[in-house]
């Protein structure tokens, strides 16, 4: 009987998003507790603790008690996600530790948030009702919320702040009224009840393609899909850096996830519905991020809007929805993940003038002084735009096979028409590094810690190795089940 | 041999060019004579051998393209009509080669110069032998190419760099013509070699083609299509623009090239594919009306123009005329045969103005000599000579070949050939007038150049003078010698299907016609020295009292001046306008730059609507949210 | 059941009026008073609707904590209120038409063929009282089949205390704080201090 | 009669409020933040209405757990806004375009 | 037969000289170990592609040299490459142009030494892996992949307004082979397979063909380029280094040709035959005004460029005739042209190096001081002319006998380009060549030195051996090009 009690208190301990709260209250105590460098202890002792979720997660695949009541749900393309949640914050935490002391925001609540962020994504990603998905988005933001406004003395991050949680209350706002149209409407909270209870339907009716309408706003808010993308850039570049590194690299692919489950799972048979929603805003993201990005300056914003772009072209295989649909979407997400790290890694050791780097002209110059980084950069901007022989090809790739396949040939079209104008302006960046010439000399230092050189490498060695053995992550993502 | 007579110039060539300035220059000028001479030698050797009726033969060199069934072979082909063309090309040469000596001695760069010759020689010889169209055409555009380099030989003189340009580029015209004319052969025949074209040639003889959406009988076009090739090289009318201003090369080479061998070449290309003109009705009535036209044209200018190798050069042009009706009534033997004595009497003439130019230190103007004759006897007697061979004098070369082009156009059965008959007539007057004006200025009558100058005249070295014989020789008895072979009595047997021969049995013109003819010549030569003997003033007046004709006249029907505006200005008008207008303004414009200015616009209107302001940014999402409420309502 | 619309109506009435004041206030006070007058509105709705623990919560909630909580910033604040009032007017005829187009979407979805769009055979016309006690089954629902709700409700709740904390403590020098540990690992004998003083001479 | 349909427009109605409550007003950002509570109390009131015509006490559950979340937003919302005051001493709206383009 | 990967041996040979420069750390001192090893890497590549062309079998029409890996565990994606006889003198281009180009940068390049040499490489490796490709999502990877390494060339080491040039260039040719993409992935969808070897024939219905067609025409018709998607190519040449514009117009721009071949051709027959109409439109538009235009150039490299378009126009209409002449004469026209075009940007360095300028108007007299710098530029200008005898004749010709069959328009059309390449070519000849030094400047200009000749002097001679004995050349492709045409007849004799 104590054995069994015992046991169970064990199988329970090990579901990992228990273990990673339970972990989150520790260090927050530990965080308390420890003296000196209280910020760099807690942020290598979070590392520690998604470092073994992840393992449970990896091991966690068919346990029950995660989805107790239906709350939740487990599949390989949960746990996919997750892990590349997890490892998103992991690499996070690492590169942007340097950035956080450097600019004297130690406290160490931030590796916290990070952690209670990324909770609420793994439940975000695991949820399987519409209640377990408010509440996970909730907790995702509210972290996020705090983290944008967390250097108190900037007039940027409080704005950014302040924007972000005006408008993300307000999506959570929508998506909530739509939750609670759908509820009102099936009379249950519960994807796969929902799903069940629509198969009687040939159409649906108005009322729950209001509910529709209203999450799917509130979701493209999360994925910050045109038009409700605005936060987006104004937030990343308010925040501090590091905090926008989470932004750019973590929620995303919670989101991502989201929307995918969301569209796939309660309402697969309604897809004309909710495809004519997603194609609108794939257009749309594709285009204004293409577009709106060539006249940035500030590195941040150039970066958002790429992001937005990217997100186009993730919903393009969301509309595909097809099996290749989420093999393209764990593989896009897995680069876009890599790739962002890279870049930010980078962008957060890069000192211009003893100033941490704004505008992308300071790069000027970069490739005289530091050769091998401004090579990392035009790697990784190549590979953003979706040129071969890396990585970024081969999500964008993938997303077109899974659209080609429906016969989505507008869409195909649009979208790497879309990819050529934003060609440009990651072209822009290798420009300023590379072409124009720096008159005055300008000090450009860069200073990388060991831990965060270590994730810039390995995102670089995946970034352009990955053409030779694709399969690794293939073999993955192809089976992949919602 | 033939392999020898052919390769030995371009080796000659080689040598000069990978190895020039290695050596004192007269090893070079040695060596390209020589080789030179020993071709000639040869060359008379085959001839002769030919003369004693031998087997055409094909001496199969190796394969050049294969492409499907359209196979090329570098090869040459021996027959009577090359061997003729051998000893013209080789002979001139030679006489050219060792000529230049003495005129370029003062020259920097002999070695190129006598490299150039050599590489021309190699042309041209390969252009005369080949066995099919498209080696032809490799000694075509090759001979092109020579003239093209020798024109421009001083290349730091403006206007012999644009004569040889339009020399080139005018070819081309023609070349164009030729190159669509091999491909046609090609498509209709399925092959170029000519033993199959002619083979198949009456197979053809009522067989339409379209072409430009238009139906053409196939060999008069096919013909057609060489002829425009032919015009190009043989400076016919339309075509005939560069020959004069080809003049800016040196002599030698005006006397090689644009007199004896390369703008015969046309001639020749008629006279070759003369198994397929024979059914050419209609070609060939356009190839005699050009080539009387053009006879009379050239004729009319060269009577006005003041420049000695001018005279000459039109001379020949109008003489190529002659050889092109002759062509063009069906006589290809009178047609080859005076292109022969042509050759002989042309570059004789040539090199003769070149000796005057030579000893007058490079003045061309007649109006600024006179009076030469005592000072340089010898090239005077030898320009004699030319000038009574050229306007067909009794006995000498010109006279056997000029009439029976005249006979053959008398008794050719068509109103056109009739027409050139008479154009032939009149063109042998002014023929004769001008070659006695020419030798009226240029040696008799009062000195016009200044004491100082006149003093300085001398005779040129014998390296000059040595040609100038061996070309009297052949422009003098060539006629007598060889006329039995060309057009008479041994026809058949000496040409032995080399070319076809029309006329079965050879006539002389009717007594009142050969009068005329002869009547022609003497009007001609009277009326010369009415006007230049005597009286310094009467040309003057003349020139003044007909001044619409002569300017005319003088100014070269002003087809230069027409040229100009309607080609080379709309040209360069036009590239400009494709230019500026068609891929600056228009593709850049709407294209690339366009593309780009509407998206760096639009990126700045995008930034301006991320204004910073949270109720626009919640004003967009509930935009976006209420129309896709509205979408779905209405939906 | 006249009686019961006409509650409705009423509770209804004041809560839409008071949720317009909420915005439209010229003083963020009124404001806050409004939207405490609002929410007692709605908590006599739920209560019409049988779910009167919720209304409870509402109140407690709400009107005793949030509401007061957003008093206490205002105040805090000590903002020029008049001056705040500007600008309203000019984004008026958007915001209005945008609003009147998303209410008569709305009304569109509520009140245009019922019949179909509630085609449910679990909807009742009438709300439906329980007989079981609202509170208890809520209490019975939570803490079984919701129970990880409620828990990550906490968390969220955690968060936000945390993340309040972080962004509006400051450390100001001079400002004397609780040691718990100090506290805590005092002993009597370290922490006083026995001394003599002499009359006349104080502690020196 | 009140059915339904009676709760669900009152909920759309202070719905729009709420929202019109955001990007209407220019000056105040707690304003904003209520805005914001009126949108949580519109869809409190849809889901208990649809909880209790459902007879399905989720909903109810669901309203409690917004309830919980509304409040905790409220408390980040005035700590970002006192963070924001302190910066700029100032909370109007039309002020907070320093990030922008 | 090897029995070692040689095909792939000298595809990643360059790479592998690519990363050991990497790590020469480079100084004053050392840029000339850089340039010795990229020049090594570069000649033993050449060599061993000389290997391969001795060992290819003339009999065999297929591909040759295949080697075969499973690279996508999902997809019928494979590591596959081969060469067969159209492929092999593409490759044999490219690798015989980029010691060349290494040599012609030896001393212009000055910054950047290390990359601009791993450009280089990378290049090469990137296009030798696009001509062997069987697969074609490797061929696509290639194909986009040759955009990097060109783009640096061209943005780092061009000229004044480089960056313009190097934008225009990736962007526009990135749109095009963008859909191209596109059309790979619908044509895997629909048949399952990405081998080209596979695909060749007739596999679409028509319509697919008409769209696919379409795609891949966006794509190699701003590769080629055609007219009227040509002016990023004046552009690009211009402000691209001496061996930048020599790479773009010696193989970049056939990569166009060999996709119009290998793809156009070669996988839709149906939709080929339906739009030769087109192609034969818009070559014949780009001989006749890119020539003209080429007539109004001030810049010597912009002229030349302008010509290339005007060539690859007889290209692309001896590709799109699909008789046995057409394709043998593209293909000639290609090589020649790869040769030809390489080696007159070649010439124009030698002078740019020693001036600074391009302007036509600033030469003048040239032959007066360097008397074999103008031997040599004249054997390539006649090669571009298009004189018998050199390389350029024999594929403009053979192009002009197979369009007869077509079309006499055609055929007048492609013969244009005769007379109009004589006058701008000859024209440019003149202005920078002939007559008297009229600029001071010129006055102390040397002719080529010993580098220069070892450049040039090959390619005089290659010009020459491919006008006397293109047989050479035209035999060992004559199997595979008679296996397209043969597969395009049988699929329009339906």
């Amino acid at each position: 009987m104590k054995w069994q009690m015992l046991n169970n208190i064990n199988n329970i301990i090990f579901i990992p998003e228990i273990f990673l709260a339970l972990f989150s209250f520790i260090s927050l105590i530990f965080g308390l507790y420890v003296k000196k460098n209280a910020f760099r202890q807690t942020s290598n002792f979070a590392v520690i603790i998604l470092f073994f979720t992840i393992i449970l997660v990896y091991l966690d695949n068919y346990s029950n008690f995660a989805d107790y009541e239906n709350l939740f749900e487990n599949s390989s393309f949960i746990s996919f996600f997750k892990i590349l949640v997890l490892l998103g914050s992991i690499s996070t935490i690492i590169i942007t530790k340097d950035y956080f002391l450097a600019i004297k925001l130690k406290n160490f609540e931030i590796p916290i948030l990070f952690l209670f962020s990324t909770l609420g994504m793994m439940l975000m990603i695991s949820s399987n009702n519409l209640m377990s998905m408010y509440l996970a988005i909730e907790l995702q933001s509210l972290s996020l919320y705090v983290a944008a406004a967390i250097k108190r003395d900037s007039v940027t991050s409080a704005e950014s702040g302040v924007k972000y949680f005006i408008l993300g209350a307000l999506s959570s706002g929508i998506l909530l009224y739509g939750c609670s149209l759908i509820y009102g409407f099936t009379g249950s909270m519960n994807f796969n009840e929902i799903n069940f209870y629509l198969l009687n339907y040939e159409n649906l009716n108005m009322g729950l393609i209001f509910g529709l309408v209203f999450v799917m706003v509130g979701l493209a808010f999360k994925v910050s899909a045109v038009p409700f993308h605005m936060w987006t850039p104004d937030v990343y570049e308010g925040a501090p850096n590091s905090v926008t590194a989470f932004f750019a690299i973590v929620p995303k692919i919670a989101g991502v996830a989201l929307i995918y489950r969301f569209c796939l799972v309660p309402f697969q048979n309604f897809y004309l519905d909710w495809s004519q929603i997603v194609f609108f805003l794939s257009i749309a993201s594709m285009f204004l991020g293409a577009i709106a990005a060539i006249a940035q300056t500030n590195i941040k914003r150039l970066l958002a809007y790429s992001s937005i772009g990217h997100i186009g072209y993730i919903l393009i295989a969301l509309i595909a929805a097809n099996d290749n649909a989420v093999k393209a979407a764990s593989i896009y997400m897995f680069a876009y993940m890599v790739m962002n790290i890279g870049i930010f890694a980078i962008i957060l050791s890069i000192k211009v003038k003893n100033e941490f780097l704004i505008n992308i002209y300071e790069l000027k110059g970069l490739s005289k002084s530091n050769p091998i980084v401004s090579l990392s950069i035009s790697i990784i901007m190549l590979s953003m735009a979706g040129i071969p022989p890396f990585i970024g090809f081969f999500g964008k790739f993938y997303v077109f096979i899974a659209a080609l396949q429906q016969e989505l040939y507008l869409l195909s079209i649009l979208g790497v028409l879309a990819s050529v104008i934003s060609a440009f302006y990651y072209l822009r960046i290798i420009k300023i590094m590379y072409f124009d010439d720096n008159t005055e000399i300008i000090n450009i230092y860069f200073k990388i810690s060991y831990q965060a050189k270590i994730i810039l490498f390995i995102s670089l060695f995946i970034i352009i190795f990955f053409i030779f053995y694709p399969s690794f992550l293939i073999n993955i993502s192809s089976n992949l089940i919602l | 041999m033939a392999n020898a007579i052919i390769f030995l110039p371009l080796l000659s060539f080689l040598f000069c060019f990978l190895l020039g300035n290695r050596f004192n220059f007269k090893i070079y000028q040695i060596i390209t004579t020589g080789i030179l001479f020993a071709c000639s030698i040869f060359s008379w050797i085959i001839f002769f051998q030919y003369l004693g009726n031998k087997e055409p033969e094909i001496i199969y060199i190796f394969n050049w393209i294969s492409s499907g069934n359209f196979i090329v072979d570098w090869s040459i082909r021996l027959d009577t009509l090359t061997a003729v063309m051998f000893i013209v090309v080789t002979t001139v040469s030679a006489c050219v080669h060792l000529y230049s000596i003495g005129y370029m001695e003062e020259d920097t760069s002999k070695v190129r110069f006598m490299g150039y010759l050599s590489l021309f020689t190699f042309f041209m010889l390969v252009l005369v032998s080949s066995n099919n169209l498209l080696q032809m055409f490799f000694g075509w555009e090759g001979v092109g190419l020579a003239s093209y380099l020798l024109i421009g030989f001083w290349h730091h003189k403006e206007t012999a760099n644009n004569a040889a340009i339009k020399a080139f580029v005018v070819n081309r015209v023609g070349d164009f013509g030729y190159a669509i004319g091999i491909a046609g052969i090609f498509f209709v025949f399925g092959s170029i070699s000519f033993d199959n074209i002619f083979e198949q040639a009456d197979l053809f003889k009522n067989h339409q083609i379209e072409f430009l959406s238009l139906n053409f009988p196939t060999l008069d076009l096919l013909c057609f299509l060489l002829f425009i090739g032919a015009m190009g090289k043989s400076a016919q009318l339309g075509l005939h623009t560069w020959l004069p201003d080809a003049m800016e090369g040196p002599t030698p080479v005006s006397a090689l090239i644009h007199a004896a061998t390369m703008v015969t070449a046309g001639v020749f290309l008629v006279a070759r594919m003369s198994p397929l003109y024979e059914f050419a009705n209609f070609t060939n009535l356009f190839i005699t009306f050009i080539g009387a036209a053009t006879a009379i044209f050239a004729a009319s200018i060269a009577l006005t123009q003041n420049d000695i190798k001018r005279v000459i050069a039109y001379s020949t042009c109008s003489q190529l005329g002659y050889m092109f009706f002759a062509a063009g009534v069906g006589a290809y033997n009178a047609s080859i045969f005076h292109l022969t004595t042509h050759a002989f009497f042309k570059a004789l003439l040539f090199l003769s103005a070149g000796s005057v130019i030579h000893a007058m230190h490079h003045e061309q103007d007649m109006r600024k000599m006179g009076g030469l004759f005592k000072k340089i006897p010898l090239t005077a007697t030898m320009m004699w000579i030319g000038s009574l061979a050229i306007i067909g004098f009794p006995y000498f070369s010109g006279y056997y070949s000029k009439e029976s082009i005249l006979e053959n156009a008398y008794y050719s059965s068509n109103g056109i050939a009739f027409f050139a008959y008479i154009v032939g007539i009149l063109t042998a007057l002014l023929t004769a007038f001008y070659s006695w004006r020419l030798l009226f200025l240029t040696f008799h009558g009062a000195n016009r150049s200044g004491i100082e100058t006149y003093n300085k005249v001398h005779e040129s070295p014998f390296v000059m003078t040595i040609p100038l014989f061996i070309l009297a020789i052949g422009s003098i008895f060539s006629g007598i010698l060889f006329a039995d072979y060309f057009i008479g009595y041994y026809k058949k047997e000496f040409w032995d299907n080399a070319i076809i021969l029309t006329q079965s049995s050879h006539k002389y013109l009717p007594l009142t016609q050969s009068l005329i003819s002869k009547l022609a010549v003497a009007i001609g030569i009277f009326i010369c020295i009415l006007i230049y003997t005597n009286n310094k003033d009467r040309a003057k007046n003349l020139s003044y009292n007909l001044d619409p004709l002569y300017s005319i006249s003088k100014n070269k029907w002003y087809v230069d001046e027409i040229y100009h505006k309607i080609f080379v200005l709309t040209f360069f008008k036009l590239a400009n306008f494709f230019w500026k207008r068609g891929d600056e303004k228009t593709i850049d414009g709407l294209g690339p730059n366009g593309i780009s200015w509407l998206i760096s616009k639009s990126s700045f209107y995008v930034s301006i609507f991320q204004s910073g302001y949270l109720f626009h940014y919640a004003f967009a999402m509930l935009g976006g949210l209420v129309i896709f409420l509205t979408w779905f309502i209405y939906y | 059941m006249f009686l019961y619309s006409l509650t409705f109506y009423l509770f209804s009435t004041i809560a839409v009026l008071s949720a317009l004041m909420v915005i439209s206030a010229r003083n963020p006070v009124h404001s806050v008073l409004f939207l405490i007058f609002s929410f007692v509105n709605a908590a006599g709705l739920f209560v019409l609707l049988g779910a009167e623990f919720l209304a409870m919560i509402l109140i407690v909630v709400y009107v005793g904590a949030v509401a007061v909580l957003f008093l206490f910033v205002v105040m805090m604040l000590d903002i020029n209120f008049v001056k705040l009032r500007e600008g309203f007017l000019q984004y008026l005829p958007f915001g209005a038409l945008l609003g009147l187009v998303l209410v008569i979407e709305l009304g569109i979805l509520y009140l245009t063929d019922t019949s179909s769009n509630f085609n449910n055979s679990q909807i009742l016309l009438e709300p439906k009282i329980n007989e079981t006690e609202n509170t208890k089954m809520i209490g019975q629902l939570l803490y079984t089949k919701y129970f990880y709700l409620f828990q990550i409700c906490g968390i969220i709740l955690l968060v936000a205390m945390i993340g309040s904390i972080t962004l509006t403590l400051r450390d100001k020098g001079g400002v004397k704080k609780q040691n718990i540990d100090n506290q805590n690992t005092l002993d009597a004998s370290k922490a006083i201090e026995k001394k003599k003083v002499k009359l006349g001479e104080g502690i020196k | 009669m009140i059915t339904l349909e009676h709760y669900l427009f009152l909920g759309a109605i202070i719905f729009t409020l709420g929202v019109l409550g955001i990007f209407l007003n220019k000056k105040n950002l707690i304003i904003i933040l209520m805005s914001i509570e009126l949108i949580l109390l519109s869809v409190n009131i849809n889901f208990i209405a649809f909880s209790a015509y459902m007879n399905d006490i989720s909903g109810q559950i669901f309203a409690m757990l917004t309830l919980t979340v509304a409040a905790a937003e409220a408390a980040i919302g005035l700590a970002i806004l006192v963070v924001f005051f302190r910066n700029l001493g100032s909370i109007e709206v039309n002020k907070i375009n320093k990030l922008k383009g | 037969m090897i029995d070692w990967p040689l095909l792939s041996v000298i595809i990643f040979l360059p790479l592998v000289g690519g990363l050991i420069i990497l790590f020469i750390k480079e100084d004053e001192v050392t840029s000339n170990n850089i340039k010795w090893s990229a020049l090594l890497t570069s000649i033993g590549t050449f060599i061993l592609s000389l290997i391969l062309w001795l060992q290819f079998d003339y009999l065999n029409p297929s591909y040759q040299f295949q080697e075969k890996f499973r690279w996508f565990d999902d997809f019928n994606f494979f590591y596959h490459i081969g060469i067969d006889g159209v492929s092999l003198f593409m490759i044999l281009l490219s690798t015989f142009l980029t010691p060349l180009c290494i040599l012609a940068s030896w001393s212009n390049i000055q910054k950047r030494v290390k990359e601009y040499m791993l450009s280089f490489l990378f290049l090469e490796t990137v296009m030798i892996g696009m001509f062997a490709s069987i697969d074609i999502l490797l061929f696509y990877i290639f194909f986009e992949a040759v955009l990097i390494p060109m783009y640096l060339i061209i943005g780092i080491w061009g000229g004044a307004r480089r960056i313009y040039a190097s934008f225009k260039f990736f962007l526009y040719t990135l749109l095009g082979s963008v859909l191209m993409l596109i059309a790979i992935i619908v044509m895997y969808i629909n048949t399952n397979s990405m081998s080209i070897e596979s695909l060749q024939g007739n596999f679409f219905s028509f319509n697919t063909q008409i769209f696919l067609w379409l795609a891949f025409f966006a794509s190699f018709a701003v590769k080629i380029p055609m007219w009227p998607f040509h002016t990023w190519l004046p552009d690009a040449h211009v402000e691209a280094p001496t061996a930048g514009s020599v790479i773009l117009a010696g193989v970049l721009l056939k990569m166009g040709g060999y996709g119009f071949i290998r793809f156009s051709v070669g996988m839709l027959p149906e939709a080929t035959e339906f739009f030769v109409p087109l192609i034969m439109m818009l070559s014949i538009i780009a001989i006749i005004y890119t020539s003209l235009v080429a007539l109004a150039q001030t810049d010597i490299k912009k002229l030349i460029a302008y010509s290339s378009v005007a060539h690859m126009g007889i290209v692309t209409i001896g590709i799109f005739l699909v008789n046995q002449q057409g394709l043998e004469g593209a293909m000639m026209q290609m090589i020649s042209h790869g040769i030809v075009s390489a080696a007159l940007f070649l010439c124009v360095g030698v002078i740019y190096d020693r001036m600074h300028t391009r302007e036509i108007k600033f030469y003048g007299g040239l032959v007066q001081r360097m008397p074999l710098y103008a031997t040599v530029f004249m054997i390539f200008m006649l090669g571009s002319v298009g004189l018998p005898g050199t390389s350029g004749f024999v594929g403009e010709f053979l192009v002009i006998v197979g369009a007869f069959q077509l079309s006499s328009f055609v055929v007048i059309g492609a013969a244009f380009g005769i007379i109009l390449s004589a006058v701008y070519m000859l024209y440019l000849y003149k202005r920078i060549i002939f007559g008297t030094i009229t600029n001071n400047k010129l006055l102390e200009i040397l002719d080529l030195n010993t580098r220069e000749k070892i450049i040039l002097i090959p390619l005089a001679i290659s010009v020459i051996i491919l006008g006397i004995f293109p047989n050479i050349f035209l035999d060992p492709m004559r199997l595979s090009l008679e296996l397209i045409i043969t597969n395009y007849e049988m699929a329009n004799a339906k």
